[in-house]
């Protein structure tokens, strides 16, 4: 647990925290989908579940579960897969490429899991314009599972996407998030 | 009351979009495992795509006095015959039954009305509840766990319906294995008319080009992407499967392996079902062979070339349609090989498909560009492989054909559209709409 | 320049909406104090639903000439009539004359042309100005400080269309003492046709219902939300006032009670202004005895039952209306009373009241369903009481009925909602409009 | 006044104060609204007045006052009563439930009062997913006071909502900001 | 291929919108500067204003066959024949063909089809390419370096339809120097009719009030907004310049300047040109005198009093508009003059410019308006100098009126576009359209 | 460069920054024109090139350059220019005023240039609701240069505006950025 840090340790580290995710933000809507993937982690789970409305006594079924369907559900290679097409110049969804604002608000530090992973909440909006007016606006939470590198650095580990909407009013989700 | 989490429970819904002549074609699908319990699942609208008007959300219920096998879902109007409010908004869920949340109307989960706030104060005894139950389909038939249902009195019989295209549609997914359908539906929404989405599942011609990043990346083997045996079979009022063939020897040998415990590769493994007895009877000599894309008239989709999968294309007017997609499984896998087929499937369809995501801007556009004068007056084409292709009959009565990549599924479709939209009736539609072809297409 | 912030001066304006035959409904109403300098308030639009278009921001202007009792608010077209420009921007403000951002085009607080640039150098002194005011309305008059304002000179005079119903509904707020309107009205849309907020006003079934988690939290006494006391009033061309009934015998109490100084509860001793002769005079025997909700045909909600309130149903095209609250205060209040009164007002209507934030979607869910072609084979029910109500009179000629909770007032609604959209003009309109029924309803 | 205080002490009120307002909105996203009204002081006014267009030489008038009628305007009593709704199940607007984001930004500390309360302002942006497709944006600054316990945390002593909308585009609101 | 950020090669392509009549006007102009290589600019869309449809993107390519001064632009249909999809999807760019994403087609710079995936294997060599390029434009002409389309056949040759008045429109931006266009063309969106916008190029009554703190705050000349001096000009099919006019006697002053070297102010400076022989050659003493706003019509404002620019006010349906500002420059401007005219340019229109930022809400207000029931009994007013004025003509055949600010070109606007809405085709048109008046006006 | 900055220092600057940054965006919403003037040095350039879309292969066309046309391009006169303009109250755009709300998001110090100006990302969401219900939203990022005064203060030296939208769909840009 990181709750015996000291008020001075918890600040730098929660700025070390926010310019990292604003970071690797920035790699993406910079297009620089490489250097992107050399922030994740061998082992990185990328997902986002699919939501669903219920009834308030029953939203223990409000998100499908790791192993249901997903609509992100990606271990590195698929990650690696989908920048690569991205960068391939024939992935129509986004050729011409969109442009995309990612924007990490609310950031937190949660916890300090098992294996030293600082567990970070964070709202997100993901704004993207698309050839001369198509707008699509995704909004949600994260949770993001960084791990801090020998050289003090972050990778990061895991994310955690929970998307507000349920039906997805865009025509694809061909970005990151 | 049952957890719907739990999956060796679970009951799939699967909703088909009505439209054409309201109410009239069958239009919902249910895949059912024999659940026990009372639940409720809400999933779509009936659109009437003559006039472009709205029905609300259709909701089903398991009617809890039948336990039986031949158990059907309950397929009613989510509309509340007081004043007309939502009964139902959850997505999923249980419930033991509809409270209307105006004026307090409950409904059980046939659609019977039971109870009305007031009922002797108020209305003073006066109030026929008979006559005031949420409007039920009026027909509902399964066939082999996909439950259909109509608004129309006059459609035919599920089965004369489906004939024996839309039957080995469905068998692609239902006579592979002991089939449930793993939890959560990927929605999104595409700025397309419903009709170039259908068009597009029939439409082989187009993986090489659109999901060419998908190749380049190594996700799709580009060699499969020349499609030189193709199989197309067309059915009465509009069903139609268009794409791959399976070679009748090949799968002579798969089960010549089975039989002999020898093994085989993944793919071939996967094409073992084809070969038995069973397969046969139900699908015929045709039927087996099938690799491609059947659609159920007008928008189900059973994507069974790669993890059994349905997709609906629900119009919400005449420029979105959204797609559903459901996914299937083996209840007999095992976890992992579970696990891997969850993962193939939701990295192939959906909107972040690696697959899909390239497919909605190409007929979003299409759409689009359909709306402009200048170019209303150039018809679109489809003349590949139009006049060049014999249709073929064997011993069963299946008639088929056998040719490369073409067209023909995708103009069947727009012409048995256009039969639905000129008749005013099922009676008219039956007396006159196209005869499936027997010579040449 | 008057500061309106000055709550002592303020002249409350409230417009309500026109629709129906266009521009012949009495359609908008001002209560008014007796302000004595120059304001606008920018208001509303003038709809019309017969063809769904919409006339610019109507605005009222008081005219600076007239110091005196009688004097009327101007009820003015917001469009320039050189190129339809919007003079009136603002919300609410105080200003000299009406000005065009476009040439420049002034306006005075009564509409009147008053200035134009270039008058003689580029018109060289041919323009008219006198026929190029800012259009006005045909008809201004008022009831009691409610001012109403009708685009079509051939409607009858106010009185005549508020009828003994429509006046008494005024009344159930003019007449309890000496009121002004409280700074600020809540405006927010809600997706759902504008009868169906009609409708609702006058509903008292629902509030169980929708409002049950309101009653469960201990904001409302879940008893008094068994309406058994209901008194029904329907008025010529539309108006009508359901809800609530005091008995008679109550009343008099009270009126003992005070007239001997005797401690009233906080309810009861809201209720004393109905027991005396002014109102009775207003009123008549039946009206102080009302204690439901008025509608002044077609939109106007007097809610009365609470805090003093109106509520105007502003449609925005047939899939929305617009919810403005204006509230009342007595000015002779203590200062406590009135924030007691003000937080009240603003918990329980208006966008995050804690009534009104469940009604919204249950209209808008029920406005949809209306859309859907199978839904529309149905009749929406409105059989609560139907046929079993006697019409009471007394010797004031006022009719009425006692009953419980019932339907009967929104069934007048759409009845008379059906004779406006019959009828071409006023002279049909009067010559064919239902019959305010006088025996059993 | 908080002028006085050094760099360090700045920027550690700045940090506890920003942890506090998104482990605020993530209690109201998470709907755990018993958490939420145990960081409320008993004094709380929570107020949202209604705003106006007017023309710019009378933005004295843009909004009403207290006293005045405006869309929220709760003490701790009516906002107990807010939350005992939405979690009595048969709260309509929200049954089933929506899903809310609440975005705070730009926080800045604006003063301390003369009762050691620190007046935070921020930016928000409450965003509402509800059922399949309905969607909400209401977007507006804060004042917020701030009232430090002896053990050190904080509560939330007052909230002054300024909307930028004037006509509210949504059919309710039945959520908490 | 070309780099088109290179400035001194570009070639700059400007696409004036169609609409009225389909297809039936020039409808697309181009600034050419004699580029040598292939590139593509993707321009605009077609919309037909009588059935409010779009046709999609067109775009633009030089051919590269035609290396010469007369070489001329593709102007295309953005739709692939097969099934619609847009087949250029950026917005500028170099491009050695148009490749369809969706099946692969792929189109050469003049809309060939040159190549189609499995054209032996699926389409066995059975499809007639030759029939299934990009839609070309009708026609295609260009007048000094500006190129126009049209959709049809029947429209008359560009000369004929550009009439002297157009010519000279153009001309007033052609003929001041060796001119580029500069990179970046601002684009946005104003909830307005087009009609509108155009009637408010012809509007020199506006600035003053609509620009008024453009003048308070110092950046216009308050004395110089009072507009004594107008010239309008009237051209067949809706053509007209509408605006300020030289004097001939300060027009000869600057001549003789120029002539003698003396030094001249910077206005006047920017004026020189008009005293050539080439100009007066080109475009005769009235149109060298023009100091106005040019409309060649429909929608093609050539805004020349200030720095040159043109400015398409492209139809979004009936209620909105997209402006998209081109700016022009002299390839022989210093640096610092080009930067200085830059800073101009982009501060003055688009939609942050401190001018252009405050007519936006004017229009989409007045707009508005024109909806409305009550509005719409009323016309809107363009009385300004009507029968007022006298049409002049100088031996050159130009005819013209010297007036003050008024409304005239505006009224043509609007009766040249009930001409236009009246013709079933061009040859109605050319028979019926109004006569340009020639004596009062 | 400030990378050999202490983590101290650097928190400290970054603090120091995200507060400029948030006051600049108060006074532009709290319509204090005259104040915020007096944030920008003498030599600022404001500049906002517009975007186009293109091809992936293309992304060097994607912006205007300067010397090009933009949205905007003001040196300190023009932006007075502006400013002079929206306090006129006859600048119809703004009359009666928009009310805006200037976000400021993932703020991150990029550099310090030669002249030690801080150089400044960040993403920006500029909201406006205007008359009833006119809205607008652009969105996009920013690099802005700081400038350090003498007391320690920052002004503003150059901002370079980067919208995510080509066409603008908004019927003016009436307000700052
Ligand atoms: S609308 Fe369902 S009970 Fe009234
Ligand atoms: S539109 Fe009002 S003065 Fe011209
Ligand atoms: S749509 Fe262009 S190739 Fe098929
Ligand atoms: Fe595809
Ligand atoms: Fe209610
Ligand atoms: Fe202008």
């Amino acid at each position: 647990m990181y709750t015996g840090m000291s008020p001075g340790d918890l600040m730098l580290l929660q700025f070390e925290v926010e310019q990292f995710l604003y970071t690797e933000a920035r790699l993406l809507d910079d297009r620089r989908y490489a250097e992107w993937i050399n922030l994740l982690t061998d082992d990185i789970h990328y997902w986002m579940p699919i939501r669903r409305t219920t009834v308030s006594s029953q939203t223990d079924m409000e998100f499908t579960e790791i192993g249901g369907m997903a609509l992100f559900d990606d271990n590195l290679d698929f990650l690696k897969l989908r920048v690569a097409k991205l960068q391939a110049s024939n992935a129509w969804a986004e050729e011409p490429p969109s442009r995309t604002r990612h924007t990490v608000t609310n950031v937190q530090i949660l916890d300090i899991d098992d294996n030293g992973r600082i567990i970070v909440g964070c709202n997100f909006q993901l704004y993207r314009s698309r050839l001369e007016c198509d707008e699509d606006c995704w909004i949600g939470s994260r949770k993001d599972w960084l791990q801090r590198d020998a050289d003090g650095s972050f990778r990061l580990a895991g994310r955690h996407i929970f998307l507000d909407q349920t039906t997805i009013l865009s025509q694809n989700m061909s970005n990151l998030f | 009351m049952q957890d719907l989490t739990n999956r060796d429970n679970l009951e799939s819904l699967v909703f088909m979009e009505n439209f054409g002549m309201y109410g009239n074609s069958h239009a919902s699908c249910c895949f059912q495992v024999g659940a026990t319990e009372d639940f409720v699942v809400r999933a779509t609208d009936w659109v009437d795509h003559k006039s472009g008007k709205v029905d609300r959300r259709i909701f089903q219920t398991r009617d809890l006095s039948s336990g039986t096998g031949a158990s059907i879902c309950q397929v009613l109007l989510n509309t509340c015959p007081h004043r007309g409010n939502t009964v139902c908004r959850a997505e999923l869920g249980q419930t033991k039954s509809f409270f209307c949340t105006y004026h307090g109307w409950n409904f059980d989960l046939d659609g019977k009305l039971i109870a009305v706030p007031g009922e002797e104060t108020y209305y003073r005894g006066k109030l026929d509840k008979s006559r005031l139950g949420l409007e039920p389909a009026a027909q509902v038939e399964s066939y082999k766990g996909f439950v259909f249902a109509t608004l129309d009195r006059d459609a035919p019989a599920l089965q004369d319906y489906l004939g024996w295209v839309g039957m080995v549609g469905l068998d692609l997914i239902a006579e592979r294995g002991d089939m449930e359908v793993i939890d959560g539906i990927q929605k999104n929404r595409v700025q397309c008319n419903w009709k170039l989405a259908v068009d597009n599942l029939f439409d082989w011609y187009h993986p090489k080009v659109s999901h060419g990043s998908a190749a380049r990346v190594g996700l799709l083997n580009e060699d499969e992407l020349r499609y030189m045996n193709q199989m197309v079979i067309l059915g009465e009022y509009g069903h139609a499967i268009s794409g791959a063939a399976f070679d009748e020897q090949k799968l002579a040998e798969i089960k010549d392996a089975a039989a002999e415990g020898r093994e085989l590769s993944g793919s071939d493994n996967a094409r073992v079902w084809r070969t038995t007895q069973d397969a046969l009877d139900a699908m015929g000599p045709v039927g087996v062979r099938c690799g491609g894309h059947p659609n159920i008239f007008p928008n189900l989709w059973v994507s069974a070339a790669g993890p059994p999968q349905l997709c609906l294309r629900i119009p919400r007017g005449p420029l979105a349609t959204e797609l559903w997609w459901f996914t299937f499984a083996d209840r007999n896998q095992s976890a992992e090989e579970r696990r891997a087929a969850v993962m193939i499937a939701s990295h192939i369809f959906g909107p972040s498909g690696l697959l899909e995501q390239d497919d909605g801007e190409n007929w979003s556009h299409s759409t689009r560009a359909s709306t402009g004068t200048v170019t209303r007056r150039r018809p679109v084409d489809f003349s590949m492989g139009m006049g060049l292709d014999r249709v073929l009959s064997n011993n069963s009565g299946q008639s088929y054909i056998e040719t490369v990549v073409n067209e023909h599924a995708q103009l069947w479709l727009y012409r048995s559209w256009n039969d639905w939209m000129s008749a005013a009736n099922w009676r008219e539609l039956i007396d006159n709409h196209s005869v499936v072809p027997t010579s040449t297409v």
